[in-house]
């Protein structure tokens, strides 16, 4: 009778996990990131993104797990730009997760947010669930031109058409590096599961750890008074945490609500919500 | 045609002819491949292992080290080799998109010998040799050697200098092309800290740095090792947090990164540093003053040259106080500044700013020297005069594309086109290859041997070794293969001196006999080996082998006006040519993950654009994706206008490396190439090619294009998306 | 043997089965092409055991559902979005419509059940009274009795149909 | 009653047997501009819907205009609309019938038809929605070999159990309530015929016990459908609000749902009863009386779509925060679908307001306009609330347009005709007009009069 309520209790805890195995995290130093996407591309060849072509890219079908967003502030000559890396946040509490009719996506002991490829149906509700917009639909099957295909990394799957897909903390090298751990009984080392991206980023700006482990790099990130989350406000929890830039904010700073220029054709207009945000902040 | 996938989409679609699809399946089936030979496998090859190879990436001069994973005896992904003193384990994108150079559909398979109609018929090395060696040995015996032009790029590696002994047996002509050439920044080296490589700028230790032009961080130089000292700079482990100020007229990677950017007048840098540099002189009192340098003679004030650079003069003597504060502060020069018709006594006030500040010897240090020299325009003019004259037999191009990179306005293509017999090493078929009479096919860097020594460098002697991660791909050989059986099969001098069987023997006599003109005793076989699993060797300089900075320096001169090509009334704007981080001058364009990479900035992806300043383009009642037609007195392009906030209103900016002619699918007749519109303009010291010297006019067309571009909205809308608001 | 009076009336057919009830003749039946009111009571209906049916089916949806969403969830965890295994609000949504699923599909069966449908053998019935007529028949031992009973109420019509 | 029953017919009562007679014969007489239509409809629907969806299922859903922002498009605003068009039948049915509206009997099993076919061609969008069909069982409660079920916590599942319920429920209500007609037409008809129709009535008489369980049945189902229909809605509402896309994440979103479908489904009735008027000879049945109160309905429906629409853009703007501001800004203004918005607003808000007036609302052919143009609204407005909010989340860099393509804008055409079609078949199958419903509103036969 224990063992029922024992176990009741245990499916009825709110984050069934009490305790992630490991707590993969990510910290992206944004005083660090320059932008210049060695990340991206360094993604692009360890999960087989394809190279989607320039009709498909202009409909707005790339596929990129990791993007550099950019963001200006001022304008010319105060202008100011500035970069941000939106990879799959890997959220505690992924808004993605709920979405999914078919348990194609769920949140694995690691704290990472898993996608099953072959369980997707492509209902592409967890797409729009994401309020990070990370998550990359294969619309089409997409080919390589023969040979490009001989550089495909055996280690990930090629994904066909109708399958949802996103960035998955470079999974295939956490599990490699878990499995060497698992052999030598022992855990694995801080740096030893390095994603990509962060291995490729030729400014550190991209640090990869274990939470758990509180004296591994990201965890010391992590106690960086810059850390922040993006979109903290909607409760998601992500796994990836921003040290905002430490650049002086530019000479007449308070205007930046302002739209000013804009290149999108729908550009938003001057708008009266700035004061109570602020306020809201404040 | 139904292949079996097509076929199975089929009937997923509906189930229909079940019977007809599986028959046709079975007919179209493919004979069975043999996954992996087992039996007998290949060193170091077993199935379902990860091998790394530590070797040298040679996208660009930068001579970064990487690690390639191979796994089935195909390259797989490319990693920074963290024992690399240059890239210290960073890659930047191109280098993590080179592996698409190795397996690019478009690479050349065999030699291809021109059809004369402008096609090419696949050929093979034997009827290559035999077509080109003959020629040789016939200008070698008559004496005719300087009737042949080798055209190659700048790298310090043994397969150039094979090539160079190939040239001096030969008595050849070499023209070392590139279109961001350091020939302006060695001449400023040269005679400001007087010695002839180039500086190694340290970075990471510096706290304060102020770039004139020098887009460090996105590609210039050696963005990788810059980058790498860029993140220790801003988050260094002591605390400290260096200040970045970016001087340009058009908002680069690292003008983006800046604290400040200074959108000065283009061509007034070199003022803008003396007027620092004499402002900081008066202030520091006559104590610090080198000799002879009292008051700098022709420098401006700080408002004159706020009044001629087109800034706020109070944002000028901020920067003055903050130069005067810096502990370790740190100026660099260089892309459109060291490429201004002033760009040699811009870089050299650039270069005196930094003995003002202390940085020589500090911020500022010697490298190995021996920097190869650099065609100047003159060079350049000098062989397509000769071309025209009919005195040019033979053309070597080496892996280089100038027909494409360098202005068109040089004449370069009619001087091929006057050439007896070109011949193009390339892997691609380029748009200097397609003009070639043969092109014999090149290995990739993954496939043969080679070296480097990092012409940007690290303060240290460090040579990168290139070994072949995987067999060749095809029926290829590397720059060295070919020259080393052109001079055996020609005779004569040539063959004596290059008595090599092959790159790899070559390359290993070349590290042995350095090793042991270094003085090095240990057993070479065992050596190598660790250079093989190190992927580089590295030494502290020693005495002499670098240059010194010289105690003396000549008083810098102010900088003569900057000149452009074109009437100011005529051509309102300057052209502002950029290299972006993928694409480069072009080695970028045919690789499909750069192609398909957003432009940092902009985020444009597949093809070309004009930056705008949306107050010109107000005024010219421009829109994004309205097709502009660009004029200089060179040429005329016509691309989308993109109205860009970071850039002066009197300036036009444009990416160069898209526009190929040829080049493969992904490269062909994509975008448009700016080095069309580049006058034949040059630098007044050097004569190096002054790239960022014309002038250019706008014309709408009235046509409108969707541009290729990822970004919506680049503004955060008050959303707290880059970090919780400061309070101030 | 069985008798069919046919009536043009709906309140004749009635009156005719409230007196045949009164003399206490049994198998009495009233075919009408619409549900007459009063029919109930003339002939002595109930409430329907159709809703025993219901309430079971939405008793068993009810069970049913949530337990389905309950033991799915436990038979293979994959923790979502931080919820819990076992999460109430979705589940319930679940167990309410599976309530109504359950109800309605036993509404049916007992629908099917009390009305002991389908009777797809051929029965005594006139087609008449699918269209405008009330049609009343009386099986069994009280039907010669019944015949002056319902003449009084106003048949139109009287037909004997013998049964094999 | 006897009131209404005068108003309901206006050219007077029909005798039991004519109303026999009308109704099987609008169903066994079948003239060639019949075949002509129905060989259009279907036609239409083989050429704009499944070739479409075929070339689909063969490129991948990379056919449609969708892209990385908006993940959803057409497919899935149809999809809501036609879920919408179907709340009228069955809800307005088991309402009137539970509060004993007479009114509602001649119409109401053309109404429900309506439903269970909307229910079907939402429930095709489901399937040209998703990437992967052949794998879209998977949604279904069973097990995979893995003894992994479907996630329950999703909102698309509450969806597959919400629509499987209620298609499930709208057949049974629809099929036994006609069951006392499937027998009429039995009596009527030979041959074949008769054999299909004896077995799908089960053998039904019209025995007073039958009746009586009927009834008893008939009023269980209804007051199941009620609560059935109105979770439906909000359920299907909820696939919205539970996300965190600005512009969907409403609480209103579920009353939204429910009032705007009902208020689809009753002008969608509207254009049926017109058609039914028009083509099938049912104007003795469906008249004045039926065309006024489901105007009034309409009106009332609009009123209240309307005051959300209003709390809707309230909520927006008073929430203070840039994401929501925006959404609403770009769906009303900013967006490349503005037109659409003010489009839907006029359709749906200002143009009903003209049912104040009785001689409008009794109109039929002025109604049959307003009807459509209420549907085209409720249309647009599901597409408005899909294309205007999910391209423009909250990150602005990934903002995004959305445009449907030419294979979205055929299938959205073709499922009208896949709509016509079924529509078309069931007049041919089911009376149309409940028989023996129809008699209950006429004059009861008696000997004696009656005291009215």
């Amino acid at each position: 009778m224990s063992t029922i309520r024992d176990k009741l209790r245990e499916y009825r805890t709110a984050g069934y996990y009490t305790e992630f195995e490991y707590h993969w995290t990510m910290a992206v130093d944004l005083d660090r990131c320059t932008g210049c996407e060695a990340c991206v591309v360094a993604c692009q060849a360890e999960n087989n993104l394809p190279i989607v072509g320039e009709k498909r890219m202009r409909q707005g079908r790339e596929m990129k797990w990791l993007r550099i967003e950019r963001y200006w502030d001022g304008d010319y000559p105060d202008a100011r730009l500035n970069f941000i890396p939106m990879l799959c946040q890997h959220c505690d509490e992924a808004p993605c997760e709920i979405a999914c009719p078919v348990f194609a996506t769920y949140h694995n002991q690691d704290g990472l947010n898993a996608q099953v490829y072959n369980r997707c149906i492509g209902t592409r509700t967890c797409a729009v669930y994401c309020p990070y917009e990370v998550r990359f639909f294969n619309w089409f099957t997409y080919t390589w031109d023969e040979p490009l295909e001989q550089q495909l990394n055996p280690d990930v799957t090629v994904r066909e058409k109708g399958v949802m897909e996103k960035c998955t903390f470079c999974v295939q090298r956490i599990n490699r590096a878990k499995d060497l751990a698992r052999d030598e009984d022992r855990r694995v080392a801080d740096g030893e599961a390095q994603p990509a991206c962060a291995q490729a980023c030729p400014t550190d700006a991209i640090v990869f750890g274990d939470r758990n482990d509180p004296d591994s790099a990201v965890s010391r990130k992590l106690e960086d008074p810059r850390a922040y989350k993006v979109l903290e406000e909607l409760n998601t929890h992500p796994s990836v945490v921003y040290l905002k830039n430490a650049r002086e904010p530019l000479a007449g700073h308070e205007d930046d609500d302002h739209h000013g220029e804009e290149s999108d054709s729908h550009a938003a207009s001057p708008v009266m919500w700035s004061e109570e945000s602020s306020e809201a902040v404040a | 045609m139904l292949n079996r996938r097509d076929i199975f989409k089929y009937l997923a679609g509906g189930g229909v002819g079940v019977g007809t699809g599986l028959l046709l399946g079975e007919v179209n089936q493919r004979p069975l491949e043999t996954l992996l030979s087992t039996h007998i496998p290949p060193e170091d090859f077993s199935p379902g292992m990860d091998t790394w190879y530590k070797t040298l990436c040679r996208m660009c001069p930068a001579g970064c080290g990487i690690s390639v994973r191979v796994r089935e005896g195909r390259a797989k992904k490319i990693e920074g080799n963290p024992n690399h003193p240059v890239s210290r384990g960073g890659t930047c994108a191109l280098g993590q998109a080179s592996l698409n150079a190795l397996y690019n559909p478009d690479r050349l398979r065999s030699p291809m010998r021109s059809d004369g109609e402008g096609g090419f018929v696949e050929s093979s090395w034997k009827e290559a040799f035999e077509a080109i060696a003959p020629r040789l040995g016939a200008l070698q015996s008559a004496g005719m050697g300087g009737r042949t032009w080798i055209l190659t790029g700048g790298f310090l590696s043994s397969g150039e200098e094979a090539l160079d002994k190939f040239r001096e047996a030969l008595g050849a002509n070499v023209l070392r092309l590139g279109l961001d050439t350091p020939a302006t920044e060695l001449a400023a080296a040269k005679a400001m800290y007087g010695f002839s490589g180039l500086p190694h700028y340290d970075i990471g230790s510096a706290d304060l740095v102020v770039s004139f032009g020098a887009d460090f961080l996105g590609a210039w130089r050696s963005p990788v090792g810059y980058s790498k000292a860029y993140g220790e700079f801003r988050q260094g482990g002591d605390g400290h947090r260096g200040y970045l100020v970016q001087v340009e007229p058009r908002m680069s990677l690292t003008g983006a990164n800046a604290d400040e950017w200074l959108p000065a007048r283009p061509g007034t840098e070199g003022a803008l540093a003396l007027a620092l540099g004499a402002e900081l002189l008066g202030r520091a009192g006559p104590d610090d003053e080198p000799a002879g340098w009292e008051g700098l003679p022709g420098a401006l004030s700080l408002d004159e040259a706020a009044a001629l650079a087109d800034l706020p003069a109070e944002r000028l003597r901020a920067l003055a106080d903050r130069l005067a504060a810096a502990k370790t502060p740190l100026v660099l020069g260089g892309g459109a500044v060291g490429a201004g018709a002033n760009a040699t006594e811009a870089l050299t006030c650039v270069a005196a700013l930094n003995r003002i500040l202390g940085a020589a010897g500090t911020t500022v240090r010697p490298n190995l020297a021996h920097a190869p020299r650099f065609a100047a325009l003159s060079d350049i003019e000098k062989f397509v005069a000769e071309a025209a004259n009919g005195e040019v037999s033979l053309v070597i191009v080496a892996g280089v594309d100038p027909l494409h990179d360098l202005p068109h306005s040089l004449g370069l293509r009619g001087a091929l086109d006057r050439t007896e017999l070109v011949v193009a090493l390339d892997s691609f078929p380029s748009d200097t290859a397609s003009a070639a009479d043969w092109i014999l096919a090149t290995d990739t860097f993954f496939e043969t041997w080679d070296d480097d020594i990092s012409l940007p460098g690290n303060g240290k002697l460090s040579v990168t070794l290139q070994q072949p991660v995987q067999r060749r791909l095809y029926d290829t050989l590397s720059v060295t293969d070919i020259v080393l059986r052109l001079a055996q099969r020609s005779g004569g001098a040539l063959a004596e001196a290059l008595p090599y069987e092959d790159a790899e023997a070559y390359t290993r006599s070349e590290w042995a006999t350095a090793w042991t003109n270094l003085g090095i005793q240990d057993d070479f076989d065992a050596g190598f080996r660790q250079v093989q699993q190190q992927g580089v060797w590295v030494a502290d300089l020693v005495e002499g082998m670098a240059d010194e900075f010289s105690a003396e320096a000549t008083v810098p001169a102010a900088p003569s006006e900057a000149q452009f090509a074109g009437d100011a009334s005529e051509y309102p704007f300057v052209l502002h040519p950029f290299q972006t981080p993928g694409l480069r001058e072009g080695k970028g364009a045919r690789l499909p993950w750069i192609q398909e990479l957003p432009d940092p900035q902009t985020s444009v992806a597949y093809g070309s654009w004009v930056e705008v300043s949306p107050a010109t383009a107000d005024e010219l009642n421009l829109r994004d994706g309205d097709v502009v037609e660009v004029s200089s007195p060179a040429g005329t392009v016509s691309a989308p206008v993109l109205r860009y906030p970071g850039v002066r209103p009197d300036v036009i900016a444009m990416p160069l490396g898209q526009g190929h002619q040829a080049n493969g699918r992904y490269a062909q007749g994509r975008g448009v190439n700016p080095a069309s519109l580049l006058a034949a303009e040059r630098d007044g010291k050097t004569g190096a090619l002054a790239w960022a010297a014309t002038r250019v006019a706008l014309r709408k067309t009235g046509e409108r294009v969707r541009m290729t571009k990822t970004s919506g909205v680049s503004r955060t809308l008050g959303r707290q998306i880059l970090g919780p608001e400061d309070e101030h | 043997m069985t008798l069919l009076a046919s009536f043009a009336h709906e309140d004749a057919a009635l009156d005719a089965a409230r007196a045949l009830r009164e003399n206490g003749v049994d198998g009495v039946d009233l075919y009408s092409p619409i549900p007459l009111h009063g029919a109930d009571e003339a002939l002595g209906l109930g409430k329907s055991m159709v809703r025993v049916f219901t309430l079971l089916g939405g008793i068993l949806g009810a069970i049913g559902g949530f337990t389905l969403c309950v033991w799915t969830a436990t038979r293979f965890i994959l923790p979502t979005a931080g919820r819990p295994v076992i999460t109430l609000p979705p589940y319930l949504l679940i167990t309410y419509e599976s309530t109504i699923l359950l109800g309605t599909l036993m509404t049916l069966l007992g629908f099917f059940v009390v009305a002991r449908l389908p009777a797809w053998r051929d029965r005594t019935y006139r087609a008449s009274s699918n269209v405008d007529r009330f049609v009343i028949s009386v099986a069994g031992p009280g039907a010669s009795d019944a015949e002056e009973i319902l003449r009084a109420a106003g048949a139109e019509s009287i037909e004997r149909e013998e049964s094999e | 009653m006897s009131a209404t029953r005068e108003l309901m017919f206006d050219h007077g009562q029909p005798s039991y047997s004519e109303v026999n007679n009308d109704v099987i014969n609008a169903l066994t007489t079948t003239t060639w501009r019949y075949w002509v239509t129905l060989g259009i409809s279907a036609g239409t629907a083989l050429l704009f819907f499944v070739a479409p969806w075929i070339y689909q299922i063969i490129v991948g859903v990379g056919a449609a205009g969708m892209n990385r922002n908006a993940m959803w498009g057409t497919y899935l605003s149809n999809f809501i609309f036609w879920i919408g068009l179907s709340h009228s039948g069955t809800l307005l049915s088991a309402v009137l019938h539970i509060t004993q509206s007479d009114w509602r009997k001649s119409i109401y099993r053309s109404a429900e038809a309506m439903t269970l076919f909307s229910l079907m061609t939402a429930a095709m969008f489901v399937m040209v929605h998703v990437g992967r069909v052949w794998f879209v069982h998977w949604t279904f409660p069973f097990p995979n070999p893995m003894e992994l079920w479907p996630n329950f916590r999703s909102p698309l599942m509450f969806d597959v159990m919400a629509i499987l319920t209620y298609l499930t429920a709208s057949s049974v209500f629809i099929y036994m309530g006609s069951l006392p007609d499937f027998a009429a037409v039995r009596d009527r008809s030979t041959g074949l015929r008769r054999r299909i129709y004896a077995v799908m009535c089960f053998g039904w008489r019209g025995t007073a016990h039958e009746w009586h369980t009927l009834g008893w049945a008939y009023t269980f189902f209804a007051v199941l459908v009620i609560p059935l229909a109105v979770s439906v809605h909000s359920i299907v509402s909820w696939d919205f609000a539970m996300s965190t896309v600005p512009g969907l994440h409403h609480t209103i979103f579920a009353p939204y749902f429910v009032c705007g479908a009902i208020y689809s489904g009753t002008a969608g009735i509207v254009t049926v009863m017109w058609m039914l008027r028009k083509f099938m000879g049912f104007g003795r049945y469906i008249g004045q009386l039926h065309i006024d109160n489901l105007s009034k309905l309409l009106l009332v429906l609009s009123l209240i779509w309307t005051y959300i629409n209003i709390c809707e853009n309230f909520s927006g703007w008073y929430s203070g925060t840039s994401f929501e501001y925006e959404a609403i800004l770009y769906r009303i203004w900013e967006g490349p679908f503005w037109w659409l918005y003010w489009e839907m607003i006029l359709f749906c808000a200002v143009v009903p307001l003209v049912l104040f007036s009785r001689r409008i609302r009794t109109n039929w052919n002025l109604m049959l306009v307003i009807s459509i143009l209420i549907n085209i609204g409720m249309l647009t407005e599901r597409f408005v609330i899909v294309a205007s909010s999910l391209p423009r989340k909250f990150l602005p860099d990934v903002f995004g347009t959305y445009f449907p393509s030419l294979v979205e804008i055929s299938i959205t055409v073709g499922s009208f005709a896949i709509f016509t079609t079924l529509f078309l078949l069931f007049v041919k199958i089911f009376p149309a007009v409940s028989i023996y419903e129809v008699k209950e509103t006429l004059n009861p036969l008696r000997r004696r009069e009656a005291h009215t």
